[in-house]
């Protein structure tokens, strides 16, 4: 078990100060202007607020930037020249659920498996990811149901888990290790019943879950699911096949590219984020779309979250955050969905 | 909503449904707070239909919106039989006078409604909620953590509920209400005035900064517009065409393209705009789009006398013109 | 210009343009030297670009490697084919590439190779004939079945008349509505695999009656693939000797964009070269 | 972004305004003349994308009332305009940027005048914006 530490909350604003000086953009769950939760840049740590049910807009905007140019290209003078300056700032993630870091988890597999997306990993690697144990669940989370820990720090760089007046810090990676003689002065001896404080705070996270169930055949087992149309029908029907739950997913990584021109002969090709929902998204350049009915677009979405990504990197590529369900226009709940599939699957199995 | 209204809808709805025919209503979704609409083929899913102080949505989208989805009235045999608030009738109304619906395979039946709760603010009075309900005027809920509490519905309505723009429908086939008195006294403590659109009060750069803090967070999910019902080019909106020759802006999300989406949207629809309020409540952002559409409405209703939903003999003003006007 | 950066095109310079039959031009591009022409394999892809106006994903028709040069056939259907079929000889286009498995040649060894191909279906299949001609004796006999609207829209058309005076080559075509001065074959492509058609395929009716040593690539329009894959079942040739190259939405090119997602399947990566035994485990959204 | 941009000024019925075409090239070469076949062609969402990309300003010049050559095409566009001046006044841009003309075809001086009286009110806000980004 890593040695634990005691950093108490009156030291966060030194620690934020500390990390600052490696990584200058420090990025946390703070409040808008409508007292909103978002994430946004922390200037001074009374801006940070970790007692408020998580952003709706995922922290992977800092990762996988909405709008994000490839490269620039120009004619000048009958010379073609081609420029990728793939521009980064280190920064630290501050306070992610473990929601959200296993949803990083994810699209680090993702982006970095046959092909390495370097614009991804270049941002990646100058990020330092501090995680936070979940106190504060909505009444959409089902992260348990994806196997999830509400106190799970697999994927941060440093762990923090409140106990009251401190945090108990745990440092996981080289990149955190290299770090922690920087932050000596503010640690202090974690005491014998701080063992006990993970166990203790994901039992109750827990038990403020609203509901928990098992999917766990619906992975690997049914391989024609996707015939039974009518699973998915209940749903797509009132789907109005907008972008919002596949915008506000912390793994959906799809982007489309685009070319544009800065003036008469130079420009650069940029790409956005695209949804599987939307009616191009398949579309041929002939006219013909493999997925024109909305009960495709909705089944490809829910199949890719719960079975494609299980067979192509054995990793669900739903965590359970529930922000689909919070920002959908009309109140789809994907809970009910994977629960349908499940019971599909162990009907398929039986 | 008042208990008696739900049975009655539902007696009547399994007495009109015929084969093929479609129902469009409410039903659970599962989050205590989200009652999710309900698009039913079959006779015996009509039990399932819950009407409560939770169902927000407009469901005239689902009537005219989507060629693929099957719904749409020309490609369903049967007829569509609608359960709607007295407010969202404004928007089918509208779309019956713009010809998107077939008036003739359309059922409308309307009930009475006390008021549906924003559960924006809801949350930020009650937190997370285990369970909920509403009877009269009061909500008993149950936070995640077990803890019980109890709220009067007045404080957690939407500000349209409670500028009490509710009158009785232009038109409908079935108007279930439930006692005429209560309700009309219910209407009356309802005084929240109208709000005022920004654009009369503030001066052009104050304006022109709030506008560009707002559409700087839009992310162009097209929630707004898939969900608007004035907005009803379905999937081949100028916005889905590919770029130039024909497309008008660029696939990237900044201020200025995002500024132009809304303009350019704003402009297709604000004539049929009913001020429904869908928009604002479905951007995954919190923008502040009814602004605009109030703003435009006003001058509507004095220039040219229209307001959208009104009435379904009557044009909306881009569609006619009359001589001697000379606005420009 | 070495780099990891696998977004960036490569710019290579358009050295002949010729006219292939209506709105359908064949451009020979220069092949840059960061890439070498022997790992290049027919049945895949290159991203082409027009800067300013996007990418579109390119089977490559044909490998000169001694003018390393490469050959693709566009149509203009789109706003970025519409921009290429603009430019002349000289101007500046971009490369990115090779993506995609391509036919698996190598396992085609001594085996009869059938090409169903489908209007411009053929520019992907003609690597696989340029091939098989300059390894002649490693294959059995090869067959070209094409079908196209009208005869105006036969690609390739010296290039075929050259192949039927080659060795072990047949090749047959036919025109989807009777023209005046056509006395060829009338009908869709997949009527040469019908055993009672009168100028049936000779491979399936004559040299490999129990289809044990043929292999049947297959090219064209969806609607071409459903009515081809049916012809199959009537026949039952065997499934896993079908090979098909999908023309999915593609973006990347990688199996990062998303496009082309087909059940736990990128078309980009793990394609477009599929049997039909790896089509039938997927969900029909080709 | 500086307004340095260009001027547009939407005509129709170019072929019978031929005179009043060479005057306002030699006058204001800097404004760039479209054709529309007719004032109700005009779709507003040009004058947005322009405005908004940078443009110094728009002009539409149509027929008379009751004098077009469509009969309607200018009374749809009475209506379609000015609802497109108030959504860019909504919006918080310069609605004053945008800038529809009636005349008889045949007219020129008076045309002459009103383009040089937009192109006056164009400069004062250029210049009013200018020191605006300054301070």
């Amino acid at each position: 078990m890593e040695e634990q530490y005691r950093l108490f909350k009156n030291d966060l604003n030194k620690f934020l100060e500390i990390l600052r000086k490696s990584y200058p953009k420090i990025i946390g769950p703070s409040l808008d202007s409508e007292e909103k939760e978002i994430f946004k840049e922390i200037t001074n740590v009374n801006e940070l607020k970790l007692d408020r049910t998580i952003p709706l807009k995922p922290p992977k905007e800092f990762l996988f930037p909405q709008s994000e140019e490839l490269f620039k290209f120009s004619f000048k003078e009958r010379k073609f020249d081609l420029k990728d300056e793939n521009f980064f700032e280190k920064q630290v993630l501050f306070a992610l659920r473990p929601c959200d870091l296993t949803a990083i988890k994810y699209t680090d597999t993702f982006f970095t498996s046959n092909f390495i997306d370097v614009y991804y990993s270049a941002k990646r690697e100058n990020s330092l990811i501090i995680g936070i144990a979940c106190e504060y669940p909505s009444n959409k989370c089902f992260c348990t149901s994806m196997g999830v820990s509400p106190v799970s720090s697999k994927g941060s760089d440093i762990f923090l888990t409140n106990g009251g007046t401190f945090f108990l810090v745990e440092f996981l990676t080289e990149k955190a290790l290299s770090m922690r003689e920087q932050f000596a002065g503010l640690l202090k001896e974690a005491s014998l019943e701080d063992a006990t404080l993970k166990n203790r705070i994901e039992k109750r996270t827990r038990s403020l879950l609203l509901e928990e169930f098992d999917l766990g055949k619906v992975g690997e087992g049914i391989e024609r699911i996707y015939e039974k149309e009518e699973l998915f029908r209940k749903y797509s029907d009132t789907c109005v096949m907008c972008g919002a739950c596949t915008f506000d997913c912390p793994t959906c990584t799809c982007f489309d590219v685009s070319d544009k021109f800065l003036d008469k002969d130079s420009g650069k090709r940029y790409r956005t984020w695209d949804s599987c929902s939307f009616y191009n998204f398949s579309l041929h350049a002939s006219g013909y779309n493999p997925r024109s009915r909305k009960v495709e677009r909705l089944r490809q979405r829910i199949m890719h979250k719960f079975n494609y990504t299980v067979k192509q990197f054995n990793l669900w590529s739903c965590v359970g955050c529930g922000r689909c369900i919070a920002v959908c226009p009309v109140g789809i709940n994907i809970k009910s969905i994977a629960k349908d599939l499940q019971r599909e699957a162990s009907n398929e199995n039986k | 909503m008042i208990v008696e209204i739900e049975e009655n809808v539902k007696k009547l709805l399994k007495k009109l449904f015929k084969e093929n025919d479609i129902i469009i209503s409410y039903r659970n979704s599962g989050i205590p707070e989200i009652t999710t609409p309900f698009i039913i083929r079959s006779k015996n899913e009509i039990d399932y239909i819950s009407i409560d102080n939770f169902c927000v949505n407009n469901l005239s989208v689902y009537l005219s919106k989507f060629q693929q989805s099957e719904i749409r009235m020309p490609v369903n045999k049967g007829r569509v039989i609608v359960t709607a608030k007295p407010c969202d009738t404004k928007s089918i109304i509208q779309m019956i006078s713009d010809e998107q619906i077939d008036k003739d395979k359309l059922i409308l039946v309307v009930y009475e409604c006390d008021g549906i709760i924003d559960t924006k603010r809801l949350k930020r009075v009650t937190g997370e909620l285990r369970q909920i309900s509403v009877s009269d005027d009061e909500v008993n809920f149950t936070k995640l953590s077990g803890e019980d509490g109890k709220i009067s519905l007045h404080t957690v309505l939407r500000d349209k509920c409670l500028e009490g723009s509710c009158d009785v429908p232009y038109f409908f086939d079935y108007y279930f209400v439930g006692n005429e008195k209560r309700f009309k006294e219910r209407i009356k403590k309802r005084s929240r005035p109208h709000q005022l659109p920004v654009q009369n009060l503030k001066n052009k750069a104050e304006l022109k900064r709030i506008v560009e803090e707002e559409l700087s967070k839009c992310i162009r999910c097209n929630a707004c517009r898939n969900i608007c019902p004035a907005c009803f080019c379905s999937e081949r909106c100028i916005f889905d065409k590919p770029k130039l020759p024909v497309g008008f802006i660029e696939k990237e999300v900044n201020l200025s393209e995002n500024l132009l989406y809304h303009l350019i949207r704003f402009y297709h629809v604000f004539p049929n705009c009913t001020g429904c309020g869908e928009c604002e409540r479905v951007c995954p952002q919190g923008i502040k789009l009814s602004l605009f559409y109030k703003y435009i409405n006003e001058i509507l209703v004095k220039e040219f006398g229209f307001s959208a939903g009104s009435t379904d003999s009557v044009r909306q003003p881009l569609l006619s013109y009359r001589l001697g006007e000379d606005l420009v | 210009m070495k780099t990891n950066n696998l977004y960036l095109p490569l710019p290579s310079e358009i050295i002949e343009i010729q006219n292939q039959g209506t709105n359908i031009k064949s451009f020979l591009l220069k092949l840059p030297e960061e890439i070498n022409a022997n790992n290049i394999m027919p049945g895949q892809f290159f991203g082409v670009s027009v800067f300013g106006q996007g990418e579109v994903p390119i089977s490559v028709s044909d490998v000169f490697s001694n003018g390393n040069s490469l050959l693709f056939c566009i149509a203009n259907v789109g706003t970025v084919t519409e921009k290429l079929h603009s430019l002349k000889v000289g101007d500046t286009v971009g490369i990115r590439g090779p993506f995609g498995n391509g036919f698996p040649m190598s396992s085609f060894k001594g085996a009869n190779l059938i090409l169903l191909c489908g209007g411009i279906g053929l520019a992907p299949l003609r690597a696989v004939v340029s091939y098989f001609l300059n390894n002649i004796d490693a294959f059995g006999k090869l067959e070209i079945l094409y079908g196209a609207r009208s005869s105006k829209d036969f690609i390739y058309k010296d290039e075929l008349r050259q192949w039927r005076l080659k060795p072990n080559t047949i090749v047959k075509v036919s025109i989807d509505k009777p023209e005046k001065e056509w006395k060829g074959n009338v009908g869709f492509v997949t009527l040469f695999l019908d055993p009672n058609f009168p100028d049936r395929s000779e491979i399936l009716t004559g040299i490999d009656r129990e289809f044990k040593q043929t292999k049947l690539l297959i090219c064209g329009p969806p609607l071409m693939m459903d009515a081809s894959i049916k012809m199959i079942q009537n026949i039952n040739f065997p499934y896993e000797n079908v090979y098909l190259t999908l023309e999915n939405r593609m973006k990347c090119g990688m199996g990062k964009c998303g496009h082309c997602n087909i059940g736990s399947k990128y078309v980009c990566i793990d394609g477009p070269v599929f049997t039909l035994d790896e089509l039938n485990q997927l969900p029909k959204e080709y | 972004m500086a307004r340095e941009g260009l001027t547009y000024l939407f005509l129709c019925r170019i072929d019978k305004r031929k005179k009043l075409i060479e005057k306002i090239r030699n006058k204001y070469p800097h404004i760039k003349i479209v054709d529309v076949i007719c004032s109700g062609r005009f779709n507003p969402a040009y004058a947005f994308k322009l405005l908004n990309s940078g443009a110094n300003g728009v002009i539409v010049l149509g027929c008379d009332p009751a004098d077009c050559q469509y009969r309607e095409g200018n009374l749809v566009a009475e209506r379609r305009l000015f609802l497109a001046k108030k959504t860019l006044s909504c919006f918080g841009l310069d609605a004053e940027r945008f800038q529809v003309i009636w005349h008889k075809v045949n007219e020129v001086n008076p045309v002459l005048s009103e383009i040089s009286r937009f192109m006056n009110e164009i400069n004062i806000i250029n210049e009013k914006e200018g020191s605006m980004e300054k301070k």
